[in-house]
């Protein structure tokens, strides 16, 4: 239900038919008892940004863990870009264009950070299992890879240990990681999380830009930066959807102001 | 000259710091250097040296320190050479090499069998011997049922293969064995079923710390007390003294050499003991032999040279503390009388070290096999 | 090179250095038997292999194997037999001893990878009792005896290995060509993707990474070359042992690289040489092995935790040396 | 007579209880290895050593002193305690911070160490060490004869287990303990005094140790090897309780010490190997050992 | 409000050789609570950490209470009454939620007890028993919070509390700070979210390149507003 007006209200005149890449139907999952997701449609359209809210411990880590097949389903039914992923495994998921950022910085932290970019060039470029070459063969890597850092602004720290960076300078490296992987479904999980005002704006422009031809899921849950990005909001409590809309129905409800914005929230 | 190097050097190779550390350990190295000492210090006027080392129980270091000290330390001749793996090994090496090599450590009767070496030597005991003389003894007085406990690797199936095979051969019966890894600690189990087979022998067919605790806990669980006997394969008195008589008391067992038998032997003993402050067992005291005897045909060959040197100690009779009436058979087996004896109880030891009565003498042709029997392919048929 | 990273900057500064002393090292192996007993430089060089085997895992890939006496001693085994048994030439019976390591690295890598750190240890190490268990009760492997007086044959039917120097120029090929492998694989974009399971498996698999199969690789790789370095061992000695492949000789790889420095091209060189060194002159010293031993590794701990070549790069080479406390 | 696999009850009975005792030994080794593993993150190699330590500490005192089981019973853990908690101050407190390989390599080195000194000193066949006066003799259970000793040995390794674990699982110091391994920064910028923790922790774990080496002293000859193999099986039963479990530690214990009896009855060659097929067998299932919570 | 309750002279301090801290002045006194802002890697997650002894490397003087702690071993600072929340929360995965709550000593009478923080946070309770980093992002953050209040310290550091929390949570957590400045627990706060802090703190010290480069009270904001922009960006 849902899901249908989700498609029917898609904003703005863009001349492609929404369509969906990533969905999700009655999604569930449960730890020793406890019901950390449950009966979940999701539907995340190209070129649009999706944001997942709600309070902590609503599940949305959880979901995506799910989509990202780092968990398994208890139930449910999970559809990549008409595939269906409900049983494949996460590198081959990650292989297929979704790729996800980490709630806590995931980052390859005694590598320098031009080798961490490096090292997600390397697989779509099928150097992964070439142990006969010698290094330099990821040379030809190494343009695009400084491209990425200058994007997120990390061109001056390429040659630093990645351990090394700020926290969230660590956040941005992960972006820029991601970005290497050109992915066609973007999950990022909080991105926005530990970083200064700049930064969030920084940030906010590239995951716009980067929205343009691929589909992007995030949980943030900073409300200026979801108001001003995001096309579409699922709100979650407790493992359910329990509400979704633009930023201006979904503020308006009344539950949503209780279980999560709280009063303050214009 | 006719000494090569100018010098005789032997190698004392064996355990020094692992299971068989005290069954010769470096204690044997001792009595080699006493050999040396009473043999004069120099034969053809060359100096003699003993050096060792510790093989630690493996075959693989065992030979490359051998061929080490062959290649590098102009070694003359190895000796000692405690467990089977490590003899078979280092002879096989020496045979290459053409180099004399006396086993007093290892028990395995391939030594003197299939592989035996026309350079190689074998003195103090075997596992043939061990089970004629323990075996052959205790059937005869009436223990003619057995169940064997047994270490899982050759030198136990040897052993309880060999007594198991006497045991038949004069009409007694075998009920049942236990193969058990090597160093485990417990042996409750297997005494438990050796219980409860109700043989009225119980044959361990393994060596030093093994046997040490099986016969211990054998005490303990009253198997001795219950009525049937224990009979340990191969238990020298190194392995009693540390077992103390409490534990070990009517263990029967046998050994080439006791050091409390006639004069010879007590004189030795002594001397031994004032450097080491222990009594020597039959491979100590085998192993001084065998430094001797070596030393003897050097001396009688006028030469070091190897073959001149096995030719004289396949001929020279062996007279000396350890044996008065060896003989060194085609097959390299040194033939000599083996001895049984029985562990006294605490009230009847006398004195330190007084620890065994005698119970049998097995002459020399009947404890070692016939060198037509051995299988050497050395031996004329 | 136009982009240096971090890590071959490192390397650029030390780099000369560190190829001239390589070159030296050489160098000095191929001078090595006329000054020193042949046998024992080539016992050295054997370990030092199978050490950088170990090292390929150990301080590339992260992953602590307890059972890697089954590649170095079931390769000697294999080849010990093969040689002995069938009469295989010596070249054959390695590369039946390393394609045999191979296999046995795919059936434990395969059971093993999928658990972690102290898990994938004790996997590894229980596997590889079993197959000590099997080589203690399969009759080919003749027991505590061992297979004895394996012929050294000919190699490719021309060099005949019983002549020492021939014998020992073979095992300085193989030792060289061993350790390159190691070095390619490591500097290798596979290597780069190994480094990056090690430091951070999640986010390698959030890149795309089927990270099991690139551990189940480098497992085989270095099951491999361990097995290379068994068979080589079993012909120079003639012999293959239950020595080989029991627990303690997986310790003493550990050992040899936590001495030498873990994720150190030469460390393992280092610790293989020491700890041969040390077992080969105290053997004979009449000094127990066992305290001397014991008292250089609680020292080694206490003062070159990176171990002798790690601690070397760190203070003298680099200050950001990698790898060298952590595994 | 009732059979099971050719075997009559009885005798399955007998076996055991011997596989019980024996597994007393197990638990009372692998709860002191898994409280040490289980809070210093330090794979103590040299408990084993430890172990043979305390039984000769146990044989010197009595050789020497003339100091009998009784006292040595309180004096011999006191000891290794005290040893242990010295080591810890002089060189473990160094190694926390780093990869748990080092505490390994150190504690291995000591183990040779300890082993190589006194076999040096007193050769290997080992030393005898009688049962004291009040426990000797046996008692007949009708299928088999029970040594009185040995049922001490249960007791006593039940009343030292459950003691342990419950001072560790059901006190703060436990959940101190369990944190301080996870970030002990942290948890001393909470205000504990984590150095004085880890130091008693080894000392509680050597202690424990050498209690269990006096208390197979009687049973076992007193000798420096009667440790050295026992470490890997101990650990091993560690994992498969679950490192870091001291309730699995302790259950697997006597768990190993069962299954090894019966495995000493049916496939005797194999009892040594039979906690190592467990171990695959556990970690291919259960990830985590029988009572790991998972990582 | 003579004596600085916290005074922080000249702190220097460093990571292996990296100069992290360059020299840190500010005080905080009795009852008041400051907030640290500045960008992404000036240096205030370390000022904390020097202060409580969790830098190893440092120099300079410490004064809380009268008393230094620089040279007082670290198991001894938190028993002067300081109370520490890291920035990645530190929640010890094998407690459960609640071994995690009881863990940190009680240092002082005046803590909250465990039945008052489960009233402030209702979802610890329901999960009171699962292993503590089983708890969502969110819920180790309020779980983090919540064991430093039942030690009874007089102070706490603070290091962004806010951040990965709902909306709603965070407005808690704003009105839990307020409850606890109206008992007179002083507070050192690191903090990204500039409204949040500008709602509670009555005083700022502004962070760059490991020093501080401005102190003002709440007051004096508009004053610099061009400075905070400049180098926040807000
Ligand atoms: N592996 C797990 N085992 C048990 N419970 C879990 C597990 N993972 C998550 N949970 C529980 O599931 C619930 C949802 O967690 P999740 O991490 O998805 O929340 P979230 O919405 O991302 O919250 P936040 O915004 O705080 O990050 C939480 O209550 C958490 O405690
Ligand atoms: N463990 C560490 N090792 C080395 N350098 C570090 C470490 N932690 C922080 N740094 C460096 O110290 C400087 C200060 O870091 P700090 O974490 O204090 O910044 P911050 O102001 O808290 O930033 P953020 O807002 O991102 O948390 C940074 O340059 C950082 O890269
Ligand atoms: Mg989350
Ligand atoms: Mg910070």
């Amino acid at each position: 239900m849902k899901t249908a007006t989700a498609a029917a209200v898609q904003p703005d005149g863009d001349q492609d038919v929404p369509r969906v890449v990533l969905s999700a139907r009655g999604l569930r999952r449960d730890f020793a008892g406890f019901v950390a997701v449950n009966s979940v449609d999701l539907d995340v359209h190209h070129g649009k940004i999706h944001a997942l809210i709600g309070p902590n411990g609503a599940g949305k880590t959880t979901i995506f863990n799910l989509l990202t097949k780092f968990l398994q389903p208890t139930s449910g039914r999970i559809e990549l870009l008409g595939t269906d992923i409900t049983r494949t495994s996460p590198a081959k998921v990650a292989r297929m264009g979704l790729v996800r950022s980490f709630q806590i910085s995931a980052i390859f932290p005694h590598l320098s950070v031009l080798d961490n970019v490096r090292v997600a060039l390397q697989r779509p470029s099928g150097l992964g299992f070439q142990f006969w070459r010698s290094l330099s063969a990821l040379d030809e890597l190494t343009p695009r890879a400084r491209e990425l850092l200058g994007i997120v602004g990390l061109d001056d720290a390429a040659n630093r240990l990645a351990g090394d960076l700020s926290y969230g300078r660590k956040r941005v490296l992960e972006i820029a990681t991601t970005l290497a992987l050109d992915p066609k479904v973007l999950l990022l999980d909080e991105p926005m999380a530990g970083m200064g005002h700049e930064d969030v704006g920084t940030i906010s422009g590239i995951i716009r830009s980067l929205a343009r031809d691929r589909a992007v899921l995030m949980v943030e849950h900073n409300l200026t930066v979801v108001a001003d990005l995001c096309d579409w909001i699922t709100v979650m409590q407790r493992g359910q959807v329990l509400a979704a809309g633009d930023y201006a129905t979904v503020s308006q409800d009344e539950r949503v102001r209780i279980a999560y914005m709280g009063t303050e929230h214009e | 000259g006719e000494i090569s190097d100018g010098k005789v050097k032997i190698g004392i190779l064996n355990d020094q710091s692992g299971v068989y550390a005290d069954f010769g350990g470096k204690w044997s190295v001792e009595a080699a250097k006493m050999a040396v000492e009473d043999f004069g210090g120099k034969v053809q006027g060359a100096p003699i040296e003993i050096i060792s080392a510790d093989h630690q129980n493996k075959p693989d270091i065992a030979s490359n320190i051998a061929r080490q000290w062959y290649d590098t330390e102009q070694v003359d001749a190895i000796m000692e050479l405690t467990t089977s793996s490590v003899a078979l090994a280092v002879q096989g090496l020496s045979k290459e090499k053409k180099k004399i090599d006396i086993v007093t450590g290892a028990a395995s009767t391939e030594l003197t069998g299939k592989q035996c070496s026309p350079y190689g030597f074998h003195w103090a005991y075997d596992t043939h011997s061990q089970a004629v003389g323990t075996g052959g003894a205790l059937v005869q007085q009436g223990g003619d049922n057995w169940y064997f406990i047994t270490v899982d690797y050759a030198f136990g199936y040897s052993l309880e293969e060999q007594t198991a095979k006497l045991v038949k051969d004069r009409g007694g019966k075998v009920l049942g064995e236990v193969r058990y890894p090597l160093g485990s600690t417990d042996y409750s189990s297997f005494l438990l079923q050796a219980q409860s087979s109700g043989a009225k022998v119980i044959g361990l067919a393994n060596a030093g710390l093994d046997t040490s605790n099986s016969i211990k806990q054998a005490a303990e669980f009253g198997i001795v007390a219950g009525g049937q006997r224990l009979a340990a394969l191969l238990f020298t008195l190194a392995e009693v003294h540390g077992l103390g008589l409490q534990a070990a008391q009517g263990v029967v067992l046998t050994e080439g050499y006791y050091w409390d038998r006639d004069d010879k032997s007590r004189d030795f003993a002594d001397r031994f003991f004032k450097r080491t402050n222990r009594m020597p067992n039959m491979i100590q005291a085998g192993t001084y032999s065998a430094v001797s005897q070596y030393l003897k045909a050097i001396d009688k060959a006028g030469t070091d040279e190897t073959e001149a040197v096995a030719k004289q100690l396949h001929e020279m009779p062996v007279d000396d503390v350890f044996t008065a009436n060896g003989k060194v058979q085609a097959d390299g087996s040194m033939v000599h009388d083996m001895y049984l004896y029985q562990v006294k109880k605490p009230e009847e030891s006398k004195k330190d070290w007084d620890y065994y009565t005698y119970l049998a003498t097995i002459p020399g042709d009947q404890a070692f096999m016939k060198a037509e029997e051995s299988g050497c392919p050395l031996v004329a048929k | 090179m136009s982009e240096l990273t971090l890590q071959e900057r490192r390397t650029a500064a030390s780099v000369r250095l560190e190829w001239g002393l390589v070159a030296l090292g050489v160098l000095a192996l191929i001078a090595a038997p006329f000054f020193i007993y042949p046998i024992f430089v080539m016992k050295m060089l054997c370990f030092a292999l199978f050490a950088c085997a170990f090292n390929l895992l150990l301080g590339y890939t992260g992953l602590l194997s307890f059972g890697h006496a089954t590649f170095f001693g079931g390769a000697a085994y294999l080849c010990a037999y093969a040689v002995k048994a069938w009469g295989w030439p010596p070249e054959a019976g390695i590369l039946l001893g390393m394609g045999g390591a191979a296999l046995l690295g795919l059936v434990m890598g395969f059971l093993a990878i999928r658990r972690q750190g102290i898990y994938f240890a004790m996997i590894t190490l229980a596997l590889a009792q079993m197959f000590y268990f099997f080589c203690v009760q399969a009759p080919f492997t003749e027991g505590e005896d061992g297979i004895q007086g394996v012929p050294r044959g000919t190699l490719f039917g021309i060099v005949d290995l019983n002549v020492t120097m021939n014998m020992y120029y073979v095992v300085l090929a193989i030792f060289l060509i061993g350790v390159f492998a190691v070095w390619r694989i490591v500097n290798s974009p596979f290597g780069m993707i190994l480094r990056s399971i090690r430091e951070n498996e999640n986010r390698a698999i959030s890149l795309g990474y089927s990270v099991g199969r690139y551990k189940l690789a480098a497992f085989v790789m270095s099951a491999a070359l361990a097995g290379l370095a068994g068979a080589t061992k079993a012909i120079v000695f003639q012999f293959a042992t239950l020595t080989d492949v029991t627990w303690q000789m997986s310790g003493e790889v550990i050992l040899m690289n936590l001495l030498g420095g873990i994720g150190t091209m030469v460390g393992p060189v280092v610790g293989a040489g020491l700890v041969v060194g040390l077992e080969n002159t105290l053997a004979t010293s009449g000094f127990p092995v066992t305290i001397a031993t014991g008292l250089i590794f609680m020292v080694c701990v206490l003062i070159f935790r990176r171990g002798i070549v790690g601690e070397i790069y760190a203070r003298w080479l680099a200050p950001a040396a990698d790898g060298g406390d952590k595994g | 007579m009732t059979m099971i696999f050719g075997i009559p009850i009885q005798a399955l009975l007998g076996q055991l209880l011997v596989g019980l005792i024996n597994g007393s030994f197990y638990a009372m080794l692998s709860l002191g290895l898994a409280v040490i593993f289980g809070l210093l993150r330090i794979i103590n190699f040299a408990h084993g050593a430890l172990y043979m330590f305390g039984a000769f500490i146990g044989y010197l005192l009595l050789v020497h002193l003339g100091i009998g089981y009784w006292p040595a019973l309180v004096l011999v853990p006191s000891a290794v305690g005290l040893f242990g908690m010295a080591v810890e101050r002089a060189a473990l407190s160094r190694l926390y911070r780093i990869d748990p390989l080092y505490g390994l390599l150190f504690t291995f080195g000591m183990a040779l160490v300890i082993e190589g000194v006194f076999r040096f000193y007193y050769g290997v066949s080992g030393n005898p060490y009688a049962v004291p006066a009040l426990l000797a003799g046996g008692t007949n259970l009708g299928f088999m004869f029970l040594p009185n000793y040995r049922g001490w040995v249960v007791l006593a390794s039940l009343i030292v287990c459950i003691g342990t674990w419950l001072l560790i699982e059901k006190t703060r110091l436990g959940s101190y303990l369990r944190a301080a391994t996870e970030n002990p920064e942290l948890v001393q910028a909470f205000g504990v005094n984590v150095p004085l923790l880890l130091t008693l922790t080894y000392g509680l774990g050597a202690a424990l140790a050498g209690l269990a080496g006096i208390l197979a002293a009687p049973v076992y000859q007193v000798s420096p090897l009667m440790g050295s193999d026992l470490i890997i099986v101990v650990f091993a039963v560690v994992v498969i309780g679950g490192m870091g479990s001291i309730l699995g530690a302790i259950v697997t214990g006597y768990m190993l010490g069962l299954a090894e009896g019966l495995t000493k009855v049916f496939y005797p060659e194999a009892s040594n190997l039979v906690v190592f097929v467990i171990m695959a067998i556990v970690l291919l299932l259960r990830p985590a050992g029988l009572f790991g919570r998972d990582a | 409000m003579s004596e600085p309750l916290l005074a922080v002279r000249d702190l220097h301090a460093w990571y292996g050789e990296g100069h992290a801290l360059h020299g840190v002045n500010l005080d905080v006194f009795r009852g008041e609570t400051v907030t640290l802002l500045g960008r992404n890697g000036v240096g205030k997650t370390t000022t904390l950490r020097a202060i409580m002894g969790l830098v190893r490397k440092r120099t300079g003087s410490v004064v809380f209470n009268g008393k230094d702690l620089i040279g007082l071993p670290l198991h001894r600072v938190a028993h002067q009454g300081i109370g520490f929340v890291p920035e990645e929360r530190g929640i010890f995965a094998t407690l459960t939620v609640d071994e995690n709550l009881i863990l940190p000593p009680v240092v002082a009478k005046g803590g909250m007890s465990v039945d008052e923080i489960f009233d402030l946070f209702p979802n610890l309770k329901e999960r009171r028993n699962s292993p503590g980093t089983r708890l969502s992002g969110g819920e180790q953050q309020m779980l983090a919070i919540a064991r430093i209040l039942r030690t009874g310290v007089q102070m706490l550091l603070l290091d962004e509390p806010t951040e990965g929390l709902a909306p709603v949570i965070v407005q808690r957590i704003g009105e839990l700070l307020a409850t606890l400045k109206k008992r007179g627990m002083t507070i050192l706060l690191v903090e990204q979210n500039f409204r949040f802090a500008a709602r509670i703190a009555d005083r700022f010290y502004l962070m760059e390149h490991g020093k501080v480069l401005e102190g003002f009270a709440v007051g004096e904001l508009n004053v610099h507003t061009e400075l905070l922009h400049e180098v926040l960006g807000v």
